[in-house]
C-alpha cells in the first residue's frame, strides 16, 4: 500500500489524475498514521489481561467496522439529499455510490478480521451471534445495492433507483438487526459469544484504539475523494460519448 | 390518475386481474406448489431423521415459502412485461401506489394458499401436531408474515422487472430483506407447532415483529414503488 | 507473541486489500483522466 | 390553446444510444400527423416521449401545455399510446383484458361492449385468451382498449401492422371519428399510401431532426 501511494506523491502529472495537493497530503498523512498505528498495535501496546495478544487484532478490526458504518450512513445521507434536492445534482449520487463501495470493502475486512479473532478466542471462525449475523446481512444488502448501481440505464435512472434503495436499506438494517438480536436473546445457544470478550483498557490501549479510528477515518476520506472523482470521470466520459453520438446522429440526419 | 376512477378501484382491479391471470394459467397450482412440495420432500431426505424433522419443520416451511415466493414474484412481473402491459399501465396514468397495493394483495393471496399447503405438508410428512390453539396462532402468523412478504416481494420485484439479470438480482435483493420474516415466522410457528416443547405464549412477541415488518413495508412500499419502477 | 500468524495475518490482509483497492482507484483515475477530452476537472 | 404538442431540440437516450438527437415537432389540435422515416429513425422513441414514457435528456417542450421535462407523469393520463407491444395480458381473455383496462380509467361496461363490437373482437372471440388470438386480432383488442381511454392525443406506433384490409379501414375510421370529436392523432406507419391518405400532414424524421 505504502509503495503505491508514494508513487502518487512523486507524480508530475498534476492535472491528469484524481489527485490534488490536498489529497496527496491527506494520503501521506494516512500512511504515516496507519504505520504509527501498526507499531502501536503490534509492538508498543501491552497485552490485554483477559484477551492476551489477540487484542492486537482489535486495533484493526474495530476501525474497519467503524469506517463501514460511517460509509453506509454517508450513503444514506447523500441519497436522501439527492432525492430531496431541487436540481438533483448527480454529485450526491456519486458520493453515495463511492461511499457504499468503500463500506462493502471494509465490512468484508471487518468480518474477516473478526472471524480470525473469533478463531483464537472462541475456537471457531463464526458464531451465530446477533452482531455477526446482522453484519453479514448488512454486507449482502450493500452488495445488492452495488449490483443495482451497475444496471443498464442513464445516469439519472441509476441515481434514482439506487437512492431509493439506499433509503430502503436504512429501514431494513435496523429491522434485521432488531430481529436477529431478538432471535439470539431468546435462544442462548451461542453462550460462547459472551465469554472472554471483556477488555480492560489501559491508557495506552485506549489511545491506540482511538488513534486507529482517526487513522482509518483519514484513509476513508482519502479513498472517498478519489473514488468519487473516478466516478465523476466515468460519468463525464459517458456524457462526452453521448454528446459525440448525438452530434454524429445529427450529421447523419442532415445529410 | 384518471378523474373517472378512484385509487381504491384501480387497486382492486389490479388485484383481481393478477388473480384472474393465475386462475386462467394455473401456474401457482400446477408448477409452484408442486415445486414447494418437492422441496419439503427433499428436506426430509437431507435431514433423514424423524426427530430432527419435527423439530425444524417450522423453519423448513418458511424456507420453502421464501424460495417459492421468488418464483411467484418473477411470474407476477413477467406477466406485466411480456406484452408491454407495464408501459400501458403507466400511460393509463395509473397511480403506482394503486398498482403496488393491488399486486401486493394478489401476491399475498397466492402466498397464503402456498403456506397453507406447506403447513399441511409438514403435518403429513413431518408428523407435526397442531392443537386448536396452535392452529389459531398459525393463522395469525401466516397473515402477519404474508402481508410483509407480499409488500417486499412486490417492491423489489418491480425494481427487478425489465432489467437484465433479474433472475439473479431478485434473490440477492430480496432474501436479506426478508430475514426478519424468516426469523419471526419460524419462531412463531415453532410455538404454534410446539416444536422442541415451545409454548404457544412464546409465539406472540414474534408475531408483533412480523406486524412491525408488515406495517413498515406496506407504508414505505407504496411510496417507493413508483420511483423504483418508473423509467 | 501468541497466535502471531492470526494477528499478523489480519493486518496483512487488511493492508493488502486496502492497498490493492487504492492502487486500482489511482490507476483507473489516471487512465480516465488521460482519456478524458475535457481536462478541466472540478478539483484542479 | 391550439398547439397540443410542442417539442424543441428534444434529445432522448436509450441506454447510451441517442434515439433522438434534437427533434422539433409541433402538432395542432385536431391534426392527424404521420411520422415517416427509415427503420431506427426514432419514430417509436418520439411517440414514447410524447406519451411521457421516455424521459428527455435535453431540449424542452410541452404536451397539452404540460412540461415534458418535469411533469411527465401528468401527461400520461391524458394521452393514449399503442406501441409495438399491445399491452395485453396474454393469460386473460379479450373481455377480461377489456374490463381491466376499462376499470383503470373508469370506463363503463357499455363503452367496453361498444368498443369490442367496433373492433370486431366480440362474440366468439370475446372469451378467447389473447395468447391464442392471431396477431391481427390482438392488435384489434389493443385498439379497442384504446378507444375506451377517450384520450386527447392518440399516439400510435404501426397501428396497421398485422391487420387485414377491413381492420385497417376500421382503424382509419376510428381515428377520423376521434379527431372529429376533438382529439389529435400522431401515428407512425409503413403503410405509407394508406396513412398519407389519412394524414393531414406528413413529418419526416431521421433521429437528428424533423421537418
Amino acid at each position: 500500500m505504502a509503495v503505491r501511494l508514494r508513487a502518487v506523491n512523486i507524480s508530475t502529472e498534476t492535472r491528469l489524475s484524481t489527485g490534488t495537493v490536498a489529497t496527496r497530503r491527506l494520503g501521506a498523512l494516512a500512511i504515516v498514521m496507519l504505520t504509527v498505528l501498526a507499531v502501536l498495535a503490534l509492538i508498543i501496546s501491552p497485552e490485554d489481561v483477559n484477551q492476551g495478544s489477540t487484542v492486537r487484532i482489535m486495533y484493526v478490526h474495530v476501525p474497519t467496522i467503524w469506517v463501514a458504518y460511517m460509509a453506509f450512513i454517508l450513503t444514506a445521507v447523500c441519497s436522501a439529499t439527492y432525492l430531496s434536492g431541487r436540481n438533483r445534482s448527480l454529485g450526491w449520487d456519486r458520493v453515495a455510490g463511492a461511499s457504499a463501495e468503500i463500506g462493502v470493502l471494509f465490512v468484508a475486512l471487518s468480518l474477516l478480521t473478526g472471524s480470525l479473532w473469533g478463531r483464537i478466542t472462541w475456537g471457531t471462525y463464526w458464531v451465530w451471534d446477533a452482531r455477526l449475523t446482522s453484519t453479514a446481512f448488512l454486507f449482502i444488502t450493500y452488495i445488492g445495492y452495488l449490483a443495482v448501481r451497475r444496471l443498464d440505464g442513464t445516469q439519472r435512472q441509476r441515481a434514482r433507483r439506487s437512492s431509493v434503495l439506499a433509503l430502503l436499506a436504512v429501514l431494513e438494517i435496523p429491522l434485521v438487526h432488531f430481529s436477529v438480536r431478538l432471535w439470539r436473546s431468546l435462544h442462548q445457544e451461542a453462550s460462547v459469544a459472551t465469554g472472554g470478550t471483556d477488555v480492560e483498557l489501559d491508557d495506552l490501549m485506549l489511545f491506540s484504539l482511538f488513534f486507529g479510528l482517526a487513522a482509518f477515518s483519514v484513509l476513508f476520506v482519502w479513498l472517498l475523494l478519489h473514488r468519487q472523482r473516478m466516478l465523476y470521470l466515468e460519468d463525464a466520459m459517458s456524457s462526452q460519448g453521448l454528446d459525440a453520438a448525438i452530434e454524429a446522429r445529427r450529421k447523419e440526419a442532415v445529410r | 390518475m384518471s378523474p373517472r376512477t378512484s385509487r381504491v378501484n384501480v387497486a382492486v382491479a389490479v388485484a383481481k386481474k393478477d388473480l384472474l391471470v393465475e386462475w386462467n394459467s394455473k401456474i401457482l397450482m400446477n408448477q409452484v406448489a408442486p415445486f414447494a412440495a418437492i422441496v419439503m420432500v427433499m428436506f426430509a431426505f437431507a435431514l433423514d431423521n424423524d426427530g430432527i424433522l419435527q423439530r425444524v419443520a417450522p423453519g423448513l416451511v418458511w424456507l420453502a415459502t421464501l424460495f417459492s415466493m421468488l418464483i411467484v414474484v418473477q411470474r407476477s412481473f413477467a406477466v406485466e412485461t411480456a406484452d408491454g402491459a407495464l408501459d400501458a399501465l403507466r400511460v393509463a396514468g395509473v397511480d403506482p401506489a394503486a398498482i403496488f397495493a393491488g399486486k401486493s394483495f394478489a401476491l399475498m393471496v397466492q402466498l397464503c394458499a402456498l403456506e397453507t399447503m406447506l403447513v399441511g405438508t409438514a403435518v403429513v410428512l413431518y408428523g407435526v401436531e397442531l392443537t386448536l390453539g396452535g392452529l389459531g396462532q398459525m393463522v395469525v402468523t401466516m397473515v402477519a408474515a404474508t402481508i410483509g412478504l407480499g409488500c417486499v416481494g412486490t417492491l423489489y420485484g418491480g425494481l427487478a422487472a425489465g432489467v437484465k439479470g433479474r433472475e439473479t438480482l431478485l434473490p440477492l435483493l430480496l432474501l436479506p430483506v426478508v430475514a426478519p420474516v424468516l426469523i419471526g415466522a419460524t419462531r412463531a410457528t415453532e410455538a404454534a407447532f410446539g416444536s422442541g416443547g415451545a409454548e404457544i405464549s412464546e409465539g406472540w412477541p414474534w408475531i408483533v415483529l412480523l406486524g412491525i415488518f408488515a406495517l413498515v413495508f406496506s407504508t414505505v412500499g407504496s411510496v417507493a414503488f413508483g420511483p423504483l419502477v418508473d423509467e | 507473541m501468541e497466535h502471531a500468524s492470526f494477528i499478523i495475518g489480519s493486518w496483512v490482509v487488511t493492508a493488502l486489500a486496502v492497498g490493492v483497492y487504492a492502487g486500482w482507484i489511482i490507476k483507473r483515475g489516471r487512465d480516465l483522466a488521460r482519456r478524458s477530452s475535457d481536462k478541466d476537472f472540478p478539483w484542479t | 390553446m391550439n398547439t397540443v404538442i410542442d417539442l424543441k431540440g428534444v434529445v432522448a437516450v436509450l441506454g447510451s444510444f441517442p434515439a433522438l438527437a434534437g427533434v422539433d415537432l409541433s402538432v395542432a389540435r385536431g391534426e392527424i400527423v404521420l411520422l415517416q422515416g427509415p427503420n431506427g429513425a426514432g419514430k417509436t422513441s418520439l411517440l414514447r416521449v410524447c406519451a411521457g414514457l421516455l424521459p428527455i435528456e435535453r431540449g424542452s417542450g410541452t404536451i397539452l401545455g404540460i412540461d415534458v421535462a418535469s411533469q411527465r407523469e401528468d401527461i400520461r393520463s391524458r394521452v393514449g399510446f399503442l406501441g409495438h407491444a399491445n399491452g395485453l395480458y396474454l393469460d386473460l381473455t379479450v373481455t377480461q383484458n377489456m374490463k381491466f383496462w376499462a376499470a383503470t380509467v373508469g370506463a363503463s361496461d357499455a363503452e367496453v361492449d361498444a368498443a369490442m363490437a367496433r373492433m370486431r373482437v366480440d362474440g366468439r372471440l370475446a372469451h378467447v385468451r389473447t395468447a391464442q388470438l392471431s396477431a391481427g386480432q390482438r392488435r384489434r383488442t389493443a385498439l379497442a382498449s384504446l378507444i375506451v381511454r377517450r384520450a386527447e392525443i392518440w399516439l400510435l406506433d404501426e397501428p396497421h401492422a398485422g391487420l387485414d384490409a377491413a381492420g385497417r379501414d376500421e382503424i382509419d375510421h376510428v381515428l377520423r371519428e376521434a379527431v372529429g370529436a376533438g382529439a389529435t392523432v400522431v401515428l407512425a406507419s409503413h403503410e405509407s399510401e394508406r396513412a398519407s391518405e389519412l394524414a393531414h400532414r406528413i413529418v419526416t424524421i431521421d433521429g437528428g431532426g424533423a421537418q
